[in-house]
């Protein structure tokens, strides 16, 4: 029962996804031929020729019923084809998406991961140590959640890596000496790329964390098993790891499977900032080019990955609360 | 899941629930507001205070925030107390009325957001049945689907990028995660006494609702709302600046956006593009701080203050 | 394991004729004039000057309306206070078997964890909550036997949990459920099971059957007086349930404002109630009037419900 | 190429363009590394604007190939270098020489001998003839609308046939990369394939590609590769102007095309980095400015539109917003000195500095009268109307900021709008605006026909609620005298005649002035002198476009 209304619930909610993916393109004004008619025309005047010829190349054609679209839309989904990208055309949008994918889903979904483990570690012993110098940063962690991102992205490039040299410029690895494979120069070189972007990564999102476990640590503190784990003589670590902090962290689990609908959506910022090749890139580049069907592509693949996302901790948290195996959601 | 995202909140609220009966529940309510004048809460509204001042008293002041003047990118000076943009537009006139603008956006967009979670998460709630069902569902949807993407999509769509555009967008698209705040407090309190009573004494739905279950969730509320304000104002500054927030209208984030597109950091212009990004910031961190305020009343376990000090006391009498 | 000779069969009222105000013979638990301060903007005096004695095996009832201090003194007993809650003055002293007098407040670190649960069990207000919801019961009692009994096997762990299980009436298999697959009054018969794990000499016990309905309730009382009996251990019993206790208790303190007020046996309470507050207490539970042992609390359940 | 803001300024801009280059291991020190090739120069390192990633597409053909395959890996027959005046012949690459015939249908282009493809074919007149009528053949490549039959008509000659007559459209045709029949012919479906392995006659052959990167090398069998020192250019895809700009001064970029602010003063530390001006942008006010096309509000009033111009104080806005780099703009849209030629003398450039009592006048003799709140109005119609501008286009934003506040001394009133570029587009393409800021860029040649046809010409003009060609003649403007000009211009190579007819089309469009003149912006490419010299500078810009394979022939590394 519990299972199949979850299951329901992500169908229902895939189908939505799918919906609004397929109506806001449609809505978008101008269309792709006249964005990239801009860029030919800073090369030499764009004739009415042109822009015929490049109409009937990218197929632009809107005489077709909506309802005939969307059934098309449908099934095309269903056989895998997303089209082709405007903007990388002639590339098929899967492989455009298969090429950034893989950096954003490293990067930021790997520093998303660290930020959540690191920022339970915090929050727990702050927690536990309540009314002592670590939780007495709790605020200064909070404000640093409150400078936005891309400002704090900016000065920390401009402060060690245009200034101090110390990080590189942007980008995802040192294209100049190496190139995507299985070697150590590279991974080392993507690894030294990656640094930057995901130190900002963690500075501007651990507070939430933190704050969120803290809290919930000192509430879970006062349960009463907390406290007959304590007279029950068990070690400090025991009570604070077993006992208090595999409570509290039971919904900032729950937060982080949303949590990640929120990191794609943030990857659009960082990776302009540091030029990184991934997919928050790709999806900007896909709505200023007026490229639909990478743009719907883009948004089927981040909402898919959210939805499984959370499907999967949802599963997983079965295991880590026992209640919910029971209790159904 | 989504619901489970909720409890971390919730547990604020079940704190709040030590209230154990009727006339402390009604002194609660007065004592909240006393409770709330702790030094964190009085610090975080004297910072919004001064910004909320510079916001309305600063653009009566200042200068004409578009006036060209043909010293471009000068750093501050008598003339320009913040210097001025390429243009030579002043820079505190503009902070002015982007204070003003950020503001506004920030304010209105937290209060349709919170509008829009009280209806489906309180109504639903307190209906029940096929209507709080489908209200749980709309907004379990609206949270997994990513709304970044989603509000880059619709804003880019519409026709000029007005603020009230973004104002509308944000709210679209932020207020599941109250909703379903409000619908478990809702849920909880419906079947409070106090609430059974005026609805079997025949009180009319609404009243029940605006009466005995609004005021009882105002804590929450407030919390949510001054966190709505630093999300929206976080969220119109990063729209602005990957270029599809509010332009053609000042807010800190077209000003960073200006700044940024004026490569305000290559000329080492920091009066163009540190001031705004630290409004935000204290803004955030004051706002924060507020919160922290209400946590702690509505949960006075969340305290940090003063615990090391009884500790030290604590270990001294013991001792002795 | 001790037995106090003195002690009364089953769940009948007081044994008559034991004065409450003399201190027993054979002290398990000594308390002088302890005091314990809630420091904050205004300091609350939550126990004041409190001293009693517990004899080995004895029941003590504690009442009280809500917030007087008594599941405060109990945690001062067993050090479980933390800030702000302060002991400002006084002293605990258990009399162990062995014939060793254990300043408890002196306690620190490894030894304080060594006397809990060791010496003294606790069982807490609130059933529902005493159990970790996302570890099972047999992990529970484990993590008992693992700090305490570091040198048991495997299989003597295993076995002294279905003994455990057993002796409170449950169904060994139980062992590896959950809290939530519980019932109320299945949970509290864990936790009294876990509280005699290490045969304790003192077992606190704060309202163990609060939020437990009538008929479990009742299962629960009686289930413990029994092993009471068996295993001889001292129960001091929390509630703000008066009638209750007088069913129970060989002797009743009355608390107000964090003092101790009345301490008599449960016959002087019930009939010779020196200070007004008891009588007052007492006078508010109307069905106190009925049959002897025959309460029924409708009052008092809905006032715990609200508490709740 | 351009190295326009506008383009750069697009965050996302794909890369359409190649220009720049570029060379590698620079000031930093930290990079000699494998990318040497010892002996003759190091790498280039370009940036040509593109954001993103890059995808697989050396198609030649496709509008979306990689930036700098055109040019480094393929090459034309001719190239047309818009930075040279009209009177310069094209430079040739793979062609000789060629011929127009009289009324313009026919050319014969003779080819030259002895060139391989990478792959060791031979290069011949099959293989331009067959690119020609490949993309004849296919619509979706026909970008001039009249491609040419071609047929050859000797071992070194191709015959190029047009349907109609072809003087101006001869520079794009000669400008189209030709592609080697032996491989071009085998694919199935040559509008998208994307050629994954690319045989050019240009001095770069494919290297390595990456999604954020890729290599061109040198290719030892090009006609000319001992006169090339480079081994290879690298181009990078970056995020937009100030990751580029960064890489830049951090001496990570040899050749780039970057929209930076204040250029001058920026570069000014950095002895090695210079610009070359490429492009002109002229920046105007467009106007709909037709009635009959369905305009409306006061803009479609000439006076108002002159009394505009008058108004204007260009020198500031030169100052503010282009950083006094811009430069003197033409009522009649010729770049002042380069096209003196073509601009008739009636016309002298507009004058820096603003006329307000001028603009008063003019508008009070047409019937204006100046309101109570400052502006002026006729007929109950206030002189005031609204600005559309792309959001994110700074200079464009800043130059109606300082518009707003000038016009306003002359009792007009403009309210900037700014719009996401889809929505600007829309608005142009329908006609659903009043006044645009916009630039009219130049055409493949210096040839002002380029600019008339282009943005004066009926036949670019759609009605107000039709869907036209938003980068046509927006302006809706229509002229029986001037589309009579343009035709006849179009079938004539006489000079003189050009000229002739050009002053007839001033006569019409400067005081009719659809389009309001501000500045001429000089887009520009920044190079690098660290790693090689002899790049195009003002004096002998041989090349416009960076991605030009005659570039490579010139650089000269140091050391």
């Amino acid at each position: 029962m519990s299972i199949l209304r979850k299951l329901a619930f992500y169908l229902v909610a895939l189908f939505a996804a799918l919906t609004l993916n397929f109506a806001i393109p449609r809505m978008l004004p101008s269309n792709p031929v006249d964005v990239l008619l801009g860029k030919l025309q800073a090369q030499g005047p764009v004739t009415p020729e042109t822009r015929q010829a490049l109409m009937l190349l990218f197929g632009t054609d809107t005489s077709v019923p909506i309802w005939q679209q969307y059934l098309d839309y449908l099934q095309s989904l269903a056989t895998g084809n997303l089209g082709v990208s405007v903007t990388y055309f002639p590339t098929p949008v899967t492989e455009v998406i298969a090429s950034a994918l893989p950096w954003t889903l490293v990067l930021v979904g790997l520093t998303t991961l660290i930020t959540f483990v690191i920022g339970m570690v915090i929050g727990t012993i702050a927690g536990w140590k309540r009314g002592t110098w670590v939780d007495s940063l709790i605020p200064s962690t909070t404000i640093l959640a409150s400078v936005p991102y891309f400002w704090l992205a900016m000065v920390l490039v401009y402060l060690l890596s245009v200034t101090a040299g110390i990080f590189p410029l942007g980008g995802g690895y040192d294209v100049r000496r190496t190139s995507p494979e299985l070697s150590f120069e590279f991974l080392s070189s993507a690894l030294y790329y990656a640094a930057l972007p995901a130190l900002t990564i963690v500075i501007s999102s651990i507070g939430g964390w933190i704050l969120g476990m803290r809290n919930m640590m000192v509430s879970t503190l006062s349960e009463d098993y907390v406290i007959t784990a304590r007279a029950k003589g068990l070690s400090p670590k025991r009570v604070m790891i077993t006992y208090a902090a595999r409570n509290a962290a039971l919904p900032s689990i729950a937060g982080f499977a949303i949590s990640l609908g929120f990191v794609v959506g943030g990857s659009v910022v960082m990776e302009q900032v540091f030029s990184y090749p991934g997919i928050g890139n790709a999806f900007l580049l896909a709505v200023q080019n007026n490229d639909y069907a990478l743009m719907q592509g883009l948004f089927l693949v981040i909402t898919i990955s959210v939805l499984g996302a959370n499907l999967l901790v949802d599963l997983l948290y079965q295991f880590i609360d026992p209640r919910t195996r029971a209790r159904g959601v | 899941m989504a619901e489970l995202i909720t409890e971390s909140i919730a547990v604020r609220a079940d704190a709040a629930d030590e209230e154990p009966d009727d006339s402390q529940r009604r002194r609660g309510r007065s004592a909240f507001w006393r409770r709330l004048l702790t030094p964190k809460f009085v610090v975080g509204a004297v910072v919004v205070l001064l910004i909320v001042l510079f916001g309305l008293i600063g653009p009566l002041i200042t200068q004409d925030p578009n006036a060209i003047d043909n010293i471009g990118l000068s750093s501050p000076s008598g003339a320009h107390p913040l210097g001025t943009t390429s243009v030579g537009q002043d820079v505190l006139a503009q902070l002015a009325h982007s204070t003003r603008g950020s503001l506004t956006v920030g304010v209105l967009v937290a209060a349709f957001t919170l509008g829009l979670s009280a209806f489906f998460g309180i109504i639903g709630a307190y209906i029940g049945g096929i209507t709080d069902e489908g209200f749980s569902l709309l907004s379990n949807v609206m949270l997994v689907i990513p709304g970044l993407p989603l509000v880059i999509v619709i804003a880019s769509y519409v026709e000029s990028q007005s603020v009230l555009l973004v104002i509308v967008v944000l709210a679209l698209t932020g207020w599941a995660a109250g909703a379903r705040v409000l619908r478990a407090q809702t849920l909880s309190l419906r079947n409070r006494e106090y609430v059974l009573a005026s609805r079997v004494a025949g009180e009319r739905t609404w009243r029940v609702i605006c009466v005995e279950i609004l005021p009882n969730l105002l804590p929450v509320m407030s919390s949510g709302f001054v966190f709505g304000i630093v999300g929206a104002v976080l969220a119109e500054a990063g729209l602005s600046f990957i270029g599809i927030g509010a332009t053609g209208s000042l807010t800190w984030g077209t000003m960073l956006a200006d700044a940024q597109n004026g490569q305000a950091l290559l000329f080492g212009a920091w009066w163009w593009f540190a001031p705004p990004g630290l409004l935000i910031a204290a803004l955030g961190a004051a706002l924060s701080l507020i919160n922290f305020s209400i946590d702690e009343v509505i949960n006075p376990k969340l305290r940090t203050t003063n615990i090391a000090k009884v500790e030290r006391r604590t270990k001294r009498e013991h001792q002795s | 394991m001790s037995t106090n000779p003195e002690m009364s069969s089953a769940a009948g009222v007081a044994t008559p004729g034991r004065s409450g105000s003399v201190a027993p013979d054979s002290p398990l638990l000594s308390i002088s004039g302890l005091s314990i301060d809630y420091l904050g903007e205004r300091t609350v005096h939550a126990v004041a000057n409190v001293s009693l004695q517990l004899g080995r095996g004895e029941i003590i009832g504690l009442a009280g309306e809500s917030g007087c201090g008594k599941s405060t003194l109990a945690y001062g007993i067993n050090q479980l206070l933390v800030p702000p809650a302060v002991i400002t003055e006084g002293g605990v002293t258990f009399h162990d078997r062995s014939g060793d007098d254990i300043d408890v407040l002196a306690l620190e670190d490894k030894e304080l964890r060594r006397y809990r649960w060791n010496k003294v069990s606790m069982v807490f207000q609130g059933a529902m909550n005493s159990l970790n919801p996302v570890i099972s019961v047999r992990a529970q009692l484990n993590d008992v036997f693992a700090t305490h009994r570091p040198q048991m096997s495997k299989a003597e762990r295993r076995l002294r949990s279905g003994e455990l299980l057993e002796l409170v009436g449950v169904d060994p298999k139980r062992l590896d459920s959950y809290a939530h697959e519980l019932s109320g009054g299945m949970r509290q018969r864990v936790m009294i099971a876990m509280a005699l794990a290490l045969d304790p000499e003192l077992m606190i016990m704060d309202e163990p059957t609060t939020a437990l309905d009538v008929v479990v309730q009742r299962d629960i009382l009686l289930e413990i007086t029994r092993l009471r009996e068996e295993l001889g251990f001292a129960v001091i019993f929390i509630t703000h349930d008066l009638p209750l206790l007088l069913e129970i208790s060989d002797r009743i303190a009355i608390m107000r404002h964090g003092r101790i007020v009345e301490m008599a046996s449960a016959e002087e309470i019930f009939f010779a109630a020196q200070d007004p507050y008891t009588r007052q207490l007492l006078r508010s539970f109307p069905s106190l009037t009925g049959e002897r042992g025959d309460f029924i609390r409708h009052g008092a359940q809905l006032e715990n419900e609200e508490v709740r | 190429m351009i190295f326009s803001k506008r383009v750069a300024r697009l965050l996302g801009a794909a890369s359409l363009t190649a220009v720049l280059a570029v060379s590698a291991c620079t000031g930093s020190g930290q990079e000699t590394g494998d990318d040497d090739t010892a002996g003759e120069g190091v790498i280039l390192q370009a940036y040509g604007g593109a954001s993103g990633q890059f995808v697989e597409n050396y198609n030649p053909l496709s509008p979306t190939v990689l930036e700098a395959i055109r040019g480094m890996v393929y090459e034309s027959l001719f190239y047309f270098n818009p930075l040279q005046p009209l009177s310069a012949k094209p430079e040739p690459l793979l062609g000789e020489s060629y011929v127009v015939n009289e009324d313009g249908t026919v050319v014969d282009v003779t080819i030259k001998t002895g060139v391989t493809w990478s792959d060791g074919e031979p290069f011949t007149a099959e293989d331009v003839a067959f690119t020609y009528n490949t993309v004849r053949d296919n619509p979706e490549l026909n970008t001039t609308g009249n491609g040419p039959a071609a047929e050859v008509t000797g071992e070194n000659t191709v015959r190029l046939s047009f349907d109609r007559p072809a003087f101006p459209d001869v520079p794009n045709v000669l400008a189209v990369s030709i592609v080697p029949e032996h491989i071009f012919s085998e694919m199935e479906n040559v509008v998208i394939d994307p050629n994954l392995e690319p045989v050019g006659t240009g001095p770069m052959v494919l290297g390595e590609f990456t999604a954020q990167s890729y290599l061109l090398e040198k290719n030892d069998s090009y006609r000319n590769a001992e006169d090339v020192a480079v081994p290879g250019v690298r181009y990078f895809s970056l995020s937009g102007n100030q990751a580029a700009t960064d890489k830049l001064l951090a001496g990570e970029l040899d050749m780039a095309g970057i929209a930076i602010p204040d250029v001058e003063t920026v570069l000014a530390p950095y002895e090695d980095l210079h610009i070359l001006t490429t492009t002109f942008q002229q920046v105007v006010l467009t106007t709909c400015s037709d009635e009959e096309m369905g305009c409306e509000g006061p803009q479609t009033d000439p006076t108002v539109r002159q009394a505009m111009a008058l108004a204007i104080d260009r020198e500031q806005i030169n100052q503010l917003a282009y950083y006094g780099r811009g430069l003197e703009i033409s009522p009649t849209f010729g770049v002042v000195g380069r096209d003196d030629e073509q601009i008739s003398d009636e016309f002298p450039p507009m004058s820096m500095e603003p006329d307000v009592a001028g603009a008063k006048e003019l508008l009070e003799d047409a019937g204006w009268e100046l309101g109570s709140d400052g502006v002026y109005a006729k007929d109950g119609e206030r002189l005031s109307f609204d600005v559309i501008v792309t959001s994110g286009y700074t200079d464009y934003i800043s130059t109606l900021d300082i518009l707003k506040q000038q016009l306003a001394e002359a009792g007009i009133e403009i309210n900037p709008q700014q719009q996401a570029n889809a929505e600007i587009l829309s608005a142009r393409s329908q006609g659903n605006f009043q006044v645009a800021i916009d630039g009219i860029f130049g055409g493949p040649t210096a040839d002002l026909y380029y600019i008339y046809n282009n943005n004066f010409s009926s036949a670019q003009a759609a009605p107000v609620g039709e869907n036209g060609n938003p980068y046509g003649n927006v302006s809706k403007f229509s002229d029986p005298t001037v589309d009579a000009a343009i035709q006849a211009a179009a079938a004539t190579q006489d000079p003189a005649e050009k000229v002739r007819l050009y002053g007839e089309i001033q006569d019409v469009i400067v005081p009719a002035m659809p389009y309001i003149p501000l500045i001429n912006n000089q887009g520009f490419g920044t190079y690098s002198t660290a790693n090689y010299t002899g790049w195009p500078t003002e004096e002998d810009p041989y090349v416009q476009d960076f991605s030009i394979g005659l570039l490579l022939e010139r650089l000269e590394p140091v050391n």
